[in-house]
């Protein structure tokens, strides 16, 4: 029982992680229909800049946590939403318009140029930063396991939490939010409208890229590791995430990633953990079979 | 249907190799990008200063010697691209590749265009294939596996032990080897475990490893997991000793996990810069800024092999190299070489470690 | 005639100014935090790095680089303008000309590639990287099937070429068949992969398509990796045996009671022999890949996959079973990719799971996207691209996959229909020949 | 005159939503039925039941085959419709395959026999006289209703750039390549202009009296209605109200009263008002 709180604990964690990057899918493939496959590298990216803020903080003897974790946020949203609009500037917005493909291959492209990016001129090594925020607090001291909840775990858990909630305000409740809703449904009529179609794509990629980068902070806090590789794993996974929960759809991304990450620990958990992803895209697939639009997917209707 | 493209694309390459026929041409190759580039990274600072060294002495045979670096990534298909260009750029000596899942179909493009290789590879299948170009200056998984797997069945009898490894070549060919040294010992594992490297979080493990009440990890795979699955396990209030392999001398482990780094013991050759006759080396590569750890004075070694074999042969033609080879006795920056049948190193001899505030000694 | 050329919008020097200045500003905000600060390794803790005059110098290239770029695409801009308005040709006209092109392009590159070993037979790189081109260009006229022809986005392709693969590894190495033997065999398996892959997902679009396959080909991965008994695990399979030319091996010294290659013939061994044997067989291979895919395509089911491609509700309605067609096209791609596998675990003799990765699957689908999907010249085109920008990066050591990434980049926002869009129709009413003289005369 | 369809009791609901409420109607063969309605009454939905594109929730479909004796199309999935019954239909938003050219359009509607004569395509691989003699065929069949419709000079042209006005008449040709016993056109009007659609009317015409087709035709424009039907269905909020010969639904007060509502939008309906 107290195993499987911890599991639980450990894969809403995971799953918290994966949601904050799947929101950046599910958001850019809602207003342009595109999978950006360069987004886990902009996590990546993001992660990098974190560890630069967290080390320049270090020699500058700033030792609030706080303090801290506010400044790295803010830098890494700042530099992350511009490379987030720059890849959309360069890769993808010279192919709106073409077939659906060409910015599918664009961004994978993408993606292999960052990585190596990354590789060049941060180096391959692995890069550390000393712990943050150690230790936590013990919800359950049961006989022989004790349930731990880390600071860090409930940081992530907490922000996730925060920006959903913001999110959603955004996006139903604010002007951006209404245009937004309006190039995803309808680009060149929303054009005609007077929204600023172009303004709006932009925005809602660096709006995706500031989600990754405070996933990128977040990882960085709690794994304290980071390495040009990390981007792709994720990726992938969140992608997985914005499927399940039917991309386009902000609440099923967070429902998605929240799955993913307590199926990985509860199969790892309880069954093999070497099989873990096979369960993860089997399960995938079995959703998919029953729903085709994902857990909160809008169905679409076949119109004839 | 093909490539006017890869007409002109060949005519460029062909006389790009016929251009650096100059000297005495030796390359090295791993994975200078990728997931572990950073070992390609040391080869290649090891390989560069020993070709500067040696070229410093005179060269060999009276011969300049220039250095080609090839990229395979750890991807076995590039792997066998990159001996093809070696083979054409009629290199005379290789020292690589890196991983085992490399050099093995590599070895098979060097062996047919009798080309000499010393790799660090570990993996047994590298010399059991009857090849009699390959040498290994470094010990075999299996031997290594043993060490590792007797000492935590002597040092830690009665805890519970947990054999983890990454799913790798390498990795998984290791942790089956300490698994089966420690059952012949009489302990068995209480978990045996697989985890898919290049993911982030592992507080499954730690967890799982938690609730079984484990206190030793015995671990075959890469360091930058070890330093993960440590500081995680700290934060999940778990005290864990990790036992591992010849990867976890890369000092990036100590950065990555912290003081949680003192809990790593793992199996090596013996240490090179314990070695006296290597000191002037060692305080040469720490003048450059380059810590001598991992496979840096390994590929220094290679470079000192190939120069006295080649110097006692008289000749770099292969039948000479090879004889020479495989019947000296060369001394290198790691100690005494010599080889069997095989091509494995004779007396190779693992030692158990111990990360100790940054550095890495014997084990007592 | 300039005054109409130049009557397009065409900018200031101080606008130009201004938009390059812009670009550096935005290399500025970019470079700060990964080429003006980098963080090294101090005794084992971090610590941080300028690297200014570095960033200076990227930044001064991004603003030349856009000036250089603007003028060059004004001035390509201003040509193209100009030949648009001389030109009388009519699309027909083009679409002959491109057609034409395209054919002799295909030709010439028959031709040289048949020539490559002869001029070639010494250079072990060239002929085996032209090995390599060809494996992709199989793969692709493989994934072209699917992708190209029936519009399934399939980002695990490389399941099927890893089923193949393992199909003869396990086939040759634990019952003995031969190449030949195996090949059928290994390619029905791999064909029945895709049928089995294509089932669950038949009701899926798109997008929702390409993460199940993509879901798909990592659970083969994952399968092989973990299957120790099956697949050798991680250290995957080895000595796997090599094609042999009508019984002879290509080998220094035959097995007792045959004959090698170099013997039969009376020639001197030479490593060589194998390795221009794989190119040619290889060669055929893809020729005859190339044969059946385009007769495919000119047969009702060809025709078929493109209908579904263009408008699946429209099949329906004219009585097409679009379940059997989907199949059928899954299973012909998985099939192709079987074979190429096959080729691939010979020519390796090793093969482990790291050879199927994710990567793998998006090169394919890249050298399919790149070549202009459903054209069989432009697979060719985009693989021996795809396959040569790195291996030429390798003179650049570690700045090749950057290229290569660069390169994907900037040939889709170049032509993001593909280098070679054109389609040529699988019937006309009236051949193309005829027709024209038909307008030649009435002129 | 006998009755190739009749539709009895049809109701399909979605979720809350009721499309076609209970919905009975006969499709005399040879002729050319109309179904009018406003927008939203549930035209469409009804050609959806029918060529098995929505399974309808409640109610019988059943045509009377000429050489398969009666089909009853509810229980048929949609490709099976129109291969098994013969029932082949148009798009309201035309539906073509815009990168093939005209002709290619054309053979693929023949697909079924093609492919059958390709025998899984073995013998259309091999090239063997059997399969080429079905694709001569096949193109013979295309390049007379191309000529009928008189669209043969357009056939190596991709359908998708061609203009609107003759796209509609490439999906009619397309659809006859079937060989329909039933054909249905979903607003075949729709978009043309003056010219276009008395055109249509002929072709329409053409194909019933001369070819004795059956065609259900859905349609807003009431003079291609009034002007071909022999026979008019008129429904609204998925009920029938009205049915009969164009004359008699053009006087009935329930038609007029769907139609101009509370509105007045007189001049707009042409042949409909008084």
């Amino acid at each position: 029982m107290a195993y499987a709180l911890q599991q639980l604990i450990n894969g809403l964690t995971l799953g918290a992680m994966y949601g904050l990057i799947a929101i950046g899918y599910t958001m850019v493939y809602g207003i342009i229909g595109m999978i950006n496959f360069a987004h886990g590298d902009i996590f990546m990216v993001s992660a990098f800049i974190a560890i630069t803020a967290f080390t320049l903080l270090a020699a500058a003897d700033v030792t609030s946590i706080p303090l801290a974790l506010t400044f790295v946020l803010v830098v890494a949203i700042f530099f992350t939403s511009a490379y987030g609009w720059a890849v959309e500037r360069t890769a993808y917005r010279p192919l709106r318009g073409s077939t659906r493909l060409a910015p599918l291959i664009s961004a994978i492209g993408m993606s292999i140029f960052l990585q190596n990016a990354v590789q060049l001129t941060q180096g391959a090594r692995v890069k550390p930063i000393p712990p943050v925020l150690e230790g936590g607090v013990v919800l359950w001291d049961a006989p022989g396991f004790a349930v731990q909840i880390g600071w860090s775990q409930l940081l992530i858990i907490v922000t996730t939490v925060v920006l959903m909630i913001a999110f959603t305000w955004m996006i139903t409740q604010t002007p951006f939010g209404r245009q937004q809703r309006a190039c995803e449904q309808d680009r060149t009529m929303a054009g005609l409208l007077g929204v600023n179609v172009d303004r709006t794509i932009s925005l809602t990629f660096m709006l995706g890229a500031a989600l990754a980068a405070v996933a990128g902070v977040m990882v960085t806090v709690y794994y304290g590791v980071v390495d040009f590789f990390i981007g792709f794993l994720a990726g992938i996974k969140a992608f997985t995430a914005a499927v399940l929960g039917g991309i386009g759809s902000l609440p099923g991304a967070m429902l998605g990633g929240l799955l993913i990450g307590l199926i990985e620990a509860f199969w790892a958990a309880y069954l093999w953990a070497e099989y873990k992803d096979v369960a993860t895209f089997s399960i995938l697939c079995l959703v998919l079979m029953l729903r085709p639009s994902g857990l909160l997917g809008r169905p679409e209707v076949e119109k004839v | 249907m093909k490539k006017t493209l890869l007409a002109t694309a060949c005519f460029a390459l062909g006389s790009l190799s016929t251009a650096v026929l100059a000297d005495l041409t030796v390359a090295i190759a791993g994975p200078m990008t990728g997931q572990y580039a950073s070992a390609g990274d040391q080869i290649r600072k090891g390989a560069e200063m020993a070709i500067a060294d040696i070229n410093a002495r005179g060269g060999v045979l009276g011969e300049k010697l220039k250095l080609e670096v090839g990229d395979d990534a750890c991807d076995p298909k590039q792997a066998v691209s990159v001996a093809n260009t070696m083979v054409n750029r009629k290199i005379v000596f290789m020292h690589g590749h890196w991983c085992s899942s490399s050099t093995i179909p590599a070895s098979e493009v060097y062996n047919e265009a009798d080309i000499l290789m010393a790799t660090v590879s570990t993996n047994p299948q590298v010399t059991e294939r009857g090849l009699d170009n390959i040498f290994r200056i470094m010990g075999r998984d299996d031997q290594q596996g043993m060490v590792a797997g007797s000492y935590i069945a002597e040092a830690f009898a009665g805890k519970k032990v947990a054999v983890v490894d990454d799913k790798s070549a390498y990795g998984k060919g290791l942790a089956d080897e300490i698994a089966k040294a420690m059952e012949a010992k009489g302990m068995k594992p209480t978990l045996r475990e697989a985890i898919t490297a290049g993911e982030r979080d592992y507080s499954g493990l730690v967890t799982r490893l938690k609730q079984a009440g484990v206190e030793v990890m015995a671990y075959g795979g890469y360091h930058t997991e070890v330093a993960l699955i440590l500081r995680q396990a700290q934060q999940a209030g778990l005290q864990l000793t990790v036992m591992g392999g010849d990867t976890m001398t890369n000092s990036e482990l100590v950065t990555a996990a912290g003081p949680a780094a003192d809990n790593v013991m793992f199996t090596f050759s013996p240490d090179p810069r314990k070695n006296p006759d290597a000191a002037p080396v060692v305080e040469k590569f720490r003048a450059a800024k380059v810590e001598p750890e991992g496979y840096v004075l390994y590929a220094y070694a290679a470079m000192q092999l190939f120069e006295q074999a080649a110097t006692a042969a008289g000749s770099v033609d292969y039948a000479a190299l090879e004889k020479a080879m495989r019947g000296g006795s060369f001394d290198t920056v790691i100690g005494n070489l010599a080889f069997d049948a095989k091509g494995d190193q004779q007396a190779p001899g693992f030692v158990v470690y111990r990360w100790q505030g940054g550095q890495y000694d014997y084990a007592q | 005639m300039s005054a109409i050329v130049f009557a397009h919008h065409s900018m200031t020097p101080a606008e130009r100014l201004r938009d390059a200045g812009w670009v550096a500003f935005v290399g500025l905000v970019l470079g700060i935090p990964l080429i003006g600060l980098t963080t090294v390794d101090v005794g084992g803790r971090l610590a941080v790095d300028t690297r200014f005059g570095l960033l200076a110098v990227f930044v001064a290239a991004a603003f030349s680089g856009r000036l250089a770029l603007r003028w060059a695409l004004d001035r390509l801009r201003t040509r193209k303008l100009a030949r648009d308005r001389t030109s009388t040709a009519t699309a027909a006209d083009r679409a002959r000309g491109a057609q034409r092109a395209v054919n002799l392009l295909g030709w010439i590159a028959l031709g040289a590639a048949v020539a490559l070993p002869i001029f070639y037979s010494d250079n072990r790189y060239v002929v085996d990287t032209a090995t390599t081109v060809l494996i992709y260009v199989m793969l692709g006229w493989g994934l072209n099937v699917v992708v190209g022809l029936a519009g399934l986005l399939d980002l695990g392709y490389v399941a099927f070429y890893a089923v193949g693969a393992y199909a003869y590894a396990l086939l040759s190495t634990q019952f003995g068949w031969s190449f030949w033997e195996a090949l059928p065999v290994a390619g029905a398996i791999a064909a029945g992969f895709g049928i089995l892959l294509g089932y669950p997902i038949l009701r899926l679009r798109g997008d929702y398509l390409a993460i199940v396959t993509l879901g798909f080909g990592e659970i083969i991965r994952v399968i092989l990796v973990n299957w120790t008994e099956l697949s050798g695990g991680p250290n995957g399979i080895g000595s796997i045996p090599r094609p042999s030319f009508f019984g002879l091996e290509f080998a220094r010294r035959a097995p007792e009671g045959e004959q090698t290659f170099a013997g039969f013939f009376g020639l001197e061994f030479s490593a060589m022999h194998r390795i221009i044997f794989l190119y040619y067989l290889i060669l055929v291979l893809a020729l005859l890949t190339h044969v059946f895919v385009s007769r495919l395509r000119k047969l009702p089911v060809g025709r078929a996959w493109e209908a579904l491609r263009e408008d699946e509700i429209a099949c329906k309605a004219m009585g097409m079973n679009t379940t059997h067609i989907k199949l059928s096209a899954f299973a012909i791609g998985a099939m192709l990719g079987g074979f190429a596998g096959v080729f691939f675990a010979a020519r390796q003799g090793f093969i482990s799971p790291e050879s199927f990765t994710f990567t793998e699957s998006a090169i394919i689908l890249a050298i399919v996207v790149l070549g202009g999907m459903g054209s069989q010249m432009g697979v060719v085109l985009a693989a021996t691209l795809l396959v040569l920008i790195p291996e030429f990066g390798r003179n650049f050591a570690e700045y090749r996959m950057l290229l290569f990434g660069m390169a994907m980049v900037l040939i889709m926002v170049w032509k993001p229909g593909g280098l070679l869009a054109h389609r040529e129709p699988t019937l006309r009413l009236k051949p193309l020949d005829t027709a024209a003289r038909g307008r030649e005369g009435a002129r | 005159m006998t009755t190739l369809l009749s539709v009895r009791n049809l109701t399909m609901r979605f979720g809350g939503l009721t499309a076609i409420d209970d919905l009975s109607l006969e499709v005399p063969a040879g002729r050319i039925t109309g179904i009018i309605g406003p927008n939203g009454a549930g035209k469409t939905t009804l050609f959806n039941c029918l060529t098995g594109f929505y399974k309808p929730t409640f109610g019988t479909l059943r045509l009377a085959h000429p050489r398969r004796g009666e089909i009853r199309l509810e229980a048929l999935a949609s490709h099976r419709v129109a291969r098994d019954a013969q029932v082949v239909r148009t798009f309201q938003n035309i539906r073509l395959f815009p990168k093939m050219t005209v002709l290619e359009n054309l053979i693929v509607a023949q697909h079924n026999v093609l492919q059958r004569a390709s025998r899984f395509s073995l013998a259309g691989l091999l090239g063997l006289p059997g399969y080429r003699r079905a694709e001569r065929h096949a193109i013979e069949r295309a390049a007379m209703w191309l000529e009928r419709l008189k669209l043969e000079a357009l056939a190596d042209h991709a359908a998708g750039d061609l203009p609107y006005g003759i796209q509609r008449r490439i999906e009619i040709a397309r659809a006859l390549c079937v060989e329909p016993v039933l054909l249905c056109l979903d607003e075949p009007a729709a978009g043309l202009n003056p010219r276009e659609s008395a055109e249509l009317n002929e072709l329409l015409l053409y194909l019933c009296r001369e070819l004795g087709m059956t065609i259900l035709l859905i349609e807003h424009d009431m003079s291609v209605v009034m002007n071909v039907s022999d026979h008019i269905g008129v429904i609204n909020y998925g009920r029938k109200i009205a049915e009969g010969p164009p004359d008699k639904v053009k006087h009935d007060p329930h038609v007029i009263k769907a139609y101009l509502g509370e509105d007045d939008e007189v001049g707009e309906i042409e042949g409909v008002a008084p």
